[in-house]
């Protein structure tokens, strides 16, 4: 048997296995995208005092500490029954619209903008930060460097630590912001803004300008017709922080929206004997396999998610982008999966305007950022959109405070189906009878898969190697055909 | 051939097991500076930020890398393969965060059991709904199309050192970015090593050392937990009651957790003599409790939540008793 | 300086002495019944009278006030002098037909019977003679003021105001002492809230506090010092002839700094009372062992004779052996000194009285050098040996005379036979016992005790002498019971050990102690306060915690605390003690 | 094979210790299965100590000083009275039953004590059975890989 070497899928945050079984017409049978990880943080947290939750499940990924630091935080605000002091809510809006910006900005520039910035078509070895740096001109490489350095260094001043937070704890902040700070956030999210607009602009002249592109994104080997899921404020405006989980039907039209604490009459997981990770669904709509329609309870929790879900955008600047991708997409919600990179950097930018105007806020200077918990702590549930989907850290404890029940739902792990599904569409749409699986199939997957931003460290909570994509091909007999294997 | 300066430069490997990223993140935390790492260095591996082949490092000869940054702890036989192999590739493996040194979070789980977790992950869990027969992951299923597999997960996590042998160790979760830039001029700077089995990218001496906060002599009668009261930023959080771990933590970080006034939890590990970071953590607490009477003893350390999960938060893996016992 | 002749004799004496001590320093005799030295002459009986005779002038004068003249002639004994000491004589008489001492002093002066007819008085022997000795001392002396006089003439008597006890009066006992016919007693009753001390006879209140101490010098408890209470007395500073009493004088605390230090605080003796079956404190005649020894010395209340509470000679003495000793109840120890000196009681008993002796023993220990030799003697001196513990001491009476005495129920174990025997007197013989400030001292030197409450030796064979803590020793019977040879043979060896340091001038001490690795120090201070020494320093500048070497004792518990192990126990570093586990348990 | 307890003992060297010896010269019957570390005082085990006794195969660590307040050191035993309790919770949450470790005063006199405390201790961990650690198996791979790279070596 022939084995087809192929330079390895890189660029993809979490470990994944997919198999590919051909019929005896060696058309594409079934596919299986397996996660051969998982952590146990549900239970290993359980008998640790819960105010350590947010410095403990940072660690569940190194990316996005800041979005389970904030779920957890959240949570535990629940758990306690207590209000947190304007200022310090406040303060952690900004740490994490910060986060956000900078957060996009990685994904856009170094994991999935390449395959749009560079061409799906150019060599892999081509479609990285460096190629980007080379089509786009060198300060772009400076830019989004700066961009990474600068939202640490707003991170670190609120945070603590720029990688694995500390500073959040069950009610309020532990460390405020001085003048001299606050004026050096504000510079630095000005810039953020700019960034913001500068990235739109590539977007716009690389992506938008060339109709092949767009044709790419509108292509049905990139389209599911599934549920949406996103975090709004009371204007069901997008709001990364806090608010309402408002799902939208594929029509776009608002089939349930609620409160965190309710998030398990909405939503449920489904276990499969192949794969570690799994399977969330609307509960209310039940799990029918890896299908979509209105029918399958399978969602989608992405940015492209959050704007369908949503009425418009919180900042000016973004909803003006906002509305214009969907007039160029023909309206919502937009099923296109790689419109997801257009709505990052309109999310990106929604951020930085976000940032901006609390680092104007004269209350974020404020003293008063702690409420000291009084009454007895019980059950929590703290949910944020974490860059890769709907968050959600669920907190059972004793009358101390000490854990007794851990669930956590991560935002990869909502879009597990529709990448499964993902990848099964584009195998079938390329895999024929007689086709050789080469380069161009893997890319494609590829694409199906970086729209999402997948994280599948964090969607087991897997502390996994970042092991690369491995394609097996078995052919009806189940003997294996090719096994396409990026190191 | 000397003008290849490929063949010139050192050759360095990133690799990462059981880790949430954070250490990768931290390397790409030099900013500008991981340019110039790029330059002196001639990268063989970083699965991150670039593209290789492990079948490349395969066929590499024996100790051809010169420095590998390994860093994740061991949680599964795919993490262990990974170590092993690059342990005969590299001349210099260095054990890369807190993770590979001492197990770090992850290690954690070595509070539970396997078996609990599937069990609460797949049964117990209040989101989980059993569609099909209340089944669990397995490492071998045959679906209609035909046998699937997937990796087993280990009972225990390790760190990296209780696999292969390990020549130096970067403490931090993650390592603060100053120190890896310090261990990487250091090792390009071309002076002798220090005695395999050191500590790089840390002090001599324990988080106190770079506390700004003033510390006087400490007799406690109660103890906080942090959310319960409004500290001192002036002032040595533990004599305020506040459990941390800085006396008993390896220096290096700055001491970043207490100037945003939280308690250190001991990410960089145990100071360079002490065998247990745990143990030395009781011993200090008792040490500084003002109690003779056994009631009220039992009363104070009541207020102390959750010793081994708090005193071992990053080294309970490289413990001396490495893991809790279920019966 | 004047001269007079008294009945021929030409004597010297000072002006304004009295006619009583001219006459005293001449040699010669003068009744008295109201003079005491102590006191100003009162001249109420008028026995001192005497003839002065000056120029052709003579007249009879009291001696006991009348002052000396220059060049007077005194005659004591003239027919008219002793005409009036006879008539005075027979008043008295006459007045106190029953007192002893009346009549003493009328055979001195020859006079049998009273000429003038008694008055029908039934007096006691020792009924009040009205010489006013008491109401002066009592007023001038003690200046108490209790005592007076009270009605006139035939009515006239001493009396206490009101006729009522008081608190004024300073129980000092000075009236009961000068009066002459013993009229006024000193009754043992509770007296302002105190319970009268069960003692052996008075005791003074200056005093030499143990019969053998050394120096004998006496002290004065202030609390039952008239003139400490009153202000008054000064009488032992008046008989001082070298002046050496010092009212003044209080205690001191003294500091000296010594290197080394020997605890010889010796031992207290079991308090029978807590063995109410052999009465001892509510019998009478009931000792403990070392009661009976003052009554042994020649010094003691008794000048050494073994008399009874009533100063009869006992018919019959009993000791019983092991009080609070060999007892589960009380001490398990033997005490190891009385077998021996019961068995001298028994022999000074025999030596000075014709009574029978009881000895109660369970095991004869006579171990010494010339001990069972002794104990042998004894038996040849006729002491009944019992063998077996008494069981009780009751109140009974001799068969014979029916005189009240005590019987001790015992059983004899050697006859096999349950016995009770009388005997008028009982000697205890109680257990040596640690000190009951023992635990107070053994933690001020920080020393060990045995579990019978003795200070603890080194080594109970190699090192009997010195303790844990170095530089201090123990000797005697602090480190546990031991008869004098022994106990000198222990002290001696003791000071042989301080000497040898002594003389060597230097000494070596430990090398287990505790250091600071500055490059590990953190100065977290959580060593700081864990050292009793205060070895331990906070060096503010450096920030960094430091040793004082010489302070330091090496227990190592700030090596345990310290969190960043930059402590090291010298002799015992972490590193020893975990190769010592590895080795232990392979 | 009966199962024979194996117990580590820290005695305190002026009081316990001294004690042990006391019952030796006293020829007082004890257990065999202590066997004796010594230190200055009680206050000198460290925590560290007693877990590394466990992890080395101890079935049962007790650790003896002076009486409070008979401390030749005046206070250390006072540390060890904090140190130990919280030590039994340390064990106990690593699922090693608190009873397998002890804290007794035996003072030098106490030689009958000593014996006695060293008797019931070591039935009480007869009745508790071996402990099994997963760390000891660990160790011996250790061992084991170690022994053989040596024999590479040579």
């Amino acid at each position: 048997m022939r084995q087809i070497k192929i330079d390895p899928v890189t660029r993809l945050e979490g470990h994944g296995k997919i198999d590919i079984f051909l019929d005896d017409d060696g058309e594409v049978a079934n596919t299986y995208f397996q996660i051969p990880e998982l952590r146990g943080f549900e239970q290993f947290c359980v008998g640790r005092p819960v105010e350590e939750m947010p410095r403990i499940t940072t660690r569940i990924c190194g990316v996005c500490p800041e979005a389970h630091h904030m779920a957890a935080v959240k949570a535990c605000d629940a758990v306690f029954h207590v209000a947190v002091p304007p200022t310090a809510k406040k303060l952690r809006q900004l740490l994490y619209n910060v986060f956000f910006a900078g957060d996009h900005t990685t994904h856009f520039y170094a994991l999935g903008g390449p395959d749009f910035v560079v061409g799906p078509d150019a060599p892999p070895a081509e479609r990285n930060i460096l190629g980007v740096v080379r089509k786009v001109g060198l300060e772009v490489g400076g830019k989004v460097i700066e961009m990474r350095k600068r939202t640490q260094e707003v991170i670190k001043t609120i945070g603590g630590k720029q990688t694995h937070q500390v500073t959040c704890l069950p009610g309020g902040i532990s460390k405020g912001i001085t003048e001299d700070e606050r004026k050096q956030i504000e510079a630095h999210c000005s810039w953020f803004v700019e960034f913001g607009k500068f990235t739109l602009q590539i977007f716009d002249d690389i992506v938008l300008k060339n109709q092949k592109y767009v044709d790419l994104i509108l292509s049905d080997a990139f389209t599911h017709r599934t549920y949406y899921m996103g975090l709004v404020d009371e204007n069901n405006r997008v709001n990364f922080y806090d608010g309402r989980v408002r799902v939208v039907d594929p029509e776009g039209k608002e089939f349930a929206k609620y409160a965190p604490s309710e998030y398990l009459d909405n939503i449920a997981e489904h276990v499969e004997s192949w794969t570690y990770l799994k399977f969330p669904f609307l509960k209310k709509v039940g799990w029918k396999g890896f299908v979509d329609g209105r029918e399958s309870g399978v969602y989608r929790a992405t940015p492209l998610s959050r704007l369908n879900a949503a009425d418009g955008m919180p900042t000016p600047l973004a909803q003006a982008e906002y509305e214009k991708m969907y007039a160029t997409l023909g309206g919502k919600p937009v099923h296109a999966t790689l419109a997801t990179h257009w709505a990052r950097i309109i999310e990106l930018l929604s951020a930085a305007e976000m940032a901006l105007a609390l680092a104007r806020d004269p209350e974020i200077t404020g003293t008063q950022i702690r409420t000291i918990p009084k009454e007895t702590p019980t059950e929590g549930v703290g949910i944020v959109e974490a860059p890769r989907g709907t968050l959600t850290h669920h907190y059972v404890t004793d009358a101390r405070g000490i854990l007794t029940k851990v669930n956590l739902i991560v935002g990869t792990t909502n879009n597990y189906a529709p990448i499964a599904m993902s990848i099964q569409k584009a195998a079938k749409g390329l895999i024929k009878k007689g086709t050789e699986v080469t380069d161009g199939v893997l890319n494609t997957i590829e694409m199906a898969f970086r729209a999402y931003d997948p994280c599948f460290g964090c969607a087991t909570h897997a502390f996994t190697g970042r092991s690369p994509l491995q394609v097996r091909i078995f052919d009806a007999s189940g003997e294996l055909l090719q096994s396409i294997t990026r190191s | 051939m000397c003008g290849d300066e490929t063949m010139a430069r050192p050759t360095l490997a990133l690799y990462w097991a059981a880790s949430c990223g954070g250490c990768e993140i931290a390397v790409l935390d030099l900013h500008e500076r991981i340019l110039d790492v790029a330059n002196a260095f001639d990268i063989v591996l970083w699965p991150v930020a670039m593209d290789f082949k492990y079948a490349d490092i395969r066929k590499r000869e024996d100790k051809s890398i010169d420095l590998c940054l390994f860093n994740g702890s061991i949680r599964n036989s795919e993490n262990a393969e990974m170590a092993r192999l690059l342990r005969a590739k590299s001349t210099t493996l260095v054990a890369f965060g807190s993770c590979s040194m001492e197990g770090g979070i992850p290690g954690l789980a070595n509070l539970t059991t396997k078996q609990e977790i599937l069990k609460f992950v797949y049964h117990d869990s209040p989101s989980t709904i059993s569609t099909n027969g209340g089944i669990m992951p397995q490492t071998h299923t045959t679906m209609p199309e035909g046998e699937i597999e997937i990796p087993e997960m280990w009972e225990t996590v390790k760190a990296l050192d209780q696999v292969v042998e390990v020549d130096y160790y970067v403490p931090g979760c993650p390592p603060i970015p100053d120190q890896i830039w310090s261990v990487v001029e250091y090792i390009l700077s071309g002076k002798p090593m220090p005695p395999r089995g050191s500590v790089l990218g840390a002090g001599t001496k324990t988080c106190c050392d770079e506390c700004a906060r003033k510390k006087e002599e400490k007799k406690l009668k109660e103890f906080f937990r942090p959310y319960e009261i409004e500290t001192d930023p002036a002032r040595c959080l533990l004599e305020q009651g506040i459990v941390c771990m800085g006396p008993a933590t390896r220096d290096g970080c700055g001491a970043l957790c207490p100037a945003a006034n939280m308690p250190c939890r001991g990410c960089y590990g145990p100071p360079p003599n002490a065998v247990d970071q745990g143990a030395k953590m009781v011993s200090a607490l008792s040490s500084v409790i003002d109690a003779h009477e056994p009631e009220e003893i039992e009363r104070i350390l009541d207020q102390i939540a959750d010793p081994v999960g708090t005193f071992y938060r990053f080294s309970l893996a490289h413990s001396i008793l490495r893991r809790v016992e279920k019966p | 300086m004047v001269t007079i002749n008294i009945d021929g004799q030409h004597i010297e004496v000072v002006d304004d002495t009295t006619v009583l001590k001219a006459a005293e320093k001449a040699g010669i005799w003068i009744p008295t019944m109201c003079h005491c030295e102590y006191l100003e002459p009162y001249g109420v009986c008028r026995l001192c009278s005497v003839e002065v005779v000056r120029g052709k002038r003579s007249r009879i004068v009291t001696a006991c006030n009348y002052p000396v003249r220059a060049g007077m002639t005194v005659h004591t004994n003239s027919p008219r002098v002793t005409w009036i000491r006879k008539l005075i004589m027979e008043m008295m008489l006459s007045r106190w037909p029953n007192v002893r001492v009346v009549h003493e002093m009328a055979e001195k002066l020859g006079v049998s019977a009273p000429r003038f007819p008694s008055l029908e008085r039934d007096e006691a022997e020792n009924a009040c003679i009205l010489c006013g000795m008491c109401v002066n001392m009592c007023n001038d002396v003690v200046r108490a003021g209790v005592l007076g006089f009270a009605h006139t003439g035939i009515n006239r008597e001493v009396v206490l105001p009101f006729g009522q006890k008081t608190d004024r009066c300073i129980v000092c006992g000075a009236c009961a002492k000068v009066c002459p016919t013993g009229h006024i007693r000193m009754v043992l009753e509770d007296y302002k809230g105190k319970k009268p001390e069960y003692t052996l006879g008075p005791k003074t209140a200056i005093s030499v506090p143990s019969l053998q101490a050394v120096p004998r010098v006496p002290v004065i408890d202030p609390a039952s010092c008239i003139h400490l209470t009153t202000g008054g007395c000064e009488i032992c500073a008046t008989v001082c002839e070298p002046k050496a009493i010092n009212y003044g004088m209080q205690d001191e605390v003294q500091e000296i700094e010594v290197g080394q230090i020997l605890v010889a605080t010796g031992f207290d003796i079991f308090d029978a009372t807590a063995m109410a079956q052999y009465g001892y404190g509510t019998l009478d005649n009931v000792y403990s062992a070392l009661e009976f020894e003052m009554l042994l010395n020649s010094t003691g209340p008794t000048g050494g004779k073994v008399l009874l509470k009533n100063g009869k000679e006992p018919r019959s003495v009993g000791i019983i052996h092991c009080i609070g000793s060999r007892d589960q109840n009380h001490h398990a120890y033997c005490s190891r000194v009385c077998c021996m000196y019961a068995l001298k009681f028994a022999h000074l008993v025999h030596d000075r009285t014709k009574a029978a002796i009881y000895q109660f023993y369970i095991d004869m220990r006579a171990f010494g050098k010339g001990y069972e030799e002794f104990y042998t003697r004894l038996l040849d001196e006729g002491i009944t040996m019992i063998r077996g513990k008494a069981a009780e001491v009751v109140e009974g009476s001799w068969p014979d005379n029916g005189e009240r005495t005590l019987r001790i129920r015992c059983e004899d174990t050697l006859i096999g036979k349950f016995r009770e025997i009388p005997v008028d007197m009982l000697v205890l013989c109680n257990a040596i016992e640690p000190r009951r400030d023992a635990d107070r001292v053994r933690k001020l030197f920080s020393i060990s005790k045995s579990p019978d409450g003795f200070f603890l030796e080194r080594h109970p064979k190699l090192d009997p002498t010195s303790t844990t803590t170095d530089g201090v020793y123990i000797a005697g019977c602090a480190q546990g019971p031991k008869d004098i040879p022994d106990t000198v043979a222990q002290a001696s060896a003791a000071a042989a050990r301080i000497l040898s340091l002594i003389s060597r001038g230097e000494v070596e001490i430990d090398p287990v102690r505790a250091t600071v690795q500055e490059t590990y120090c953190s100065g977290c201070r959580i060593c700081n306060n864990l050292c009793p020494y205060g070895a331990i320093e906070f060096l503010e500048d450096r920030k960094v915690s430091h040793v004082n070497e010489a302070l330091c004792k090496g227990c190592g518990t700030c090596v345990a605390a310290c969190p960043s192990s930059a402590m090291t126990g010298e002799g015992f570093t972490d590193a020893q003690i975990l190769a010592e586990l590895d080795g232990l348990m392979v | 094979m009966p199962f024979e307890p194996k117990i580590i003992g820290f005695l305190c060297n002026w009081c316990s210790y001294t004690g042990a010896d006391l019952a030796g010269v006293s020829r007082i019957k004890s257990a065999p299965n202590v066997r004796i570390v010594r230190t200055m005082c009680s206050g000198r085990v460290d925590p560290a100590f007693v877990l590394k006794a466990f992890q080395l195969g101890a079935d049962g660590v007790v650790v003896m000083g002076c009486h409070l307040g008979d401390c030749h050191y005046q206070e250390g035993n006072y540390k060890t009275v904090r140190r130990i309790p919280f030590l039994k919770r340390l064990v106990q949450q690593f699922g090693i039953d608190r009873r397998r470790l002890r804290l007794e005063w035996v003072s030098a006199s106490e030689g009958d004590r000593f014996a006695e405390v060293v008797n019931e201790f070591t039935e009480e961990i007869r009745s508790l059975g071996p402990l099994k650690l997963y760390v000891h198996g660990e160790l011996r791979g250790e061992k084991q890989r170690q022994m053989e790279t040596e024999r590479v070596v040579h």
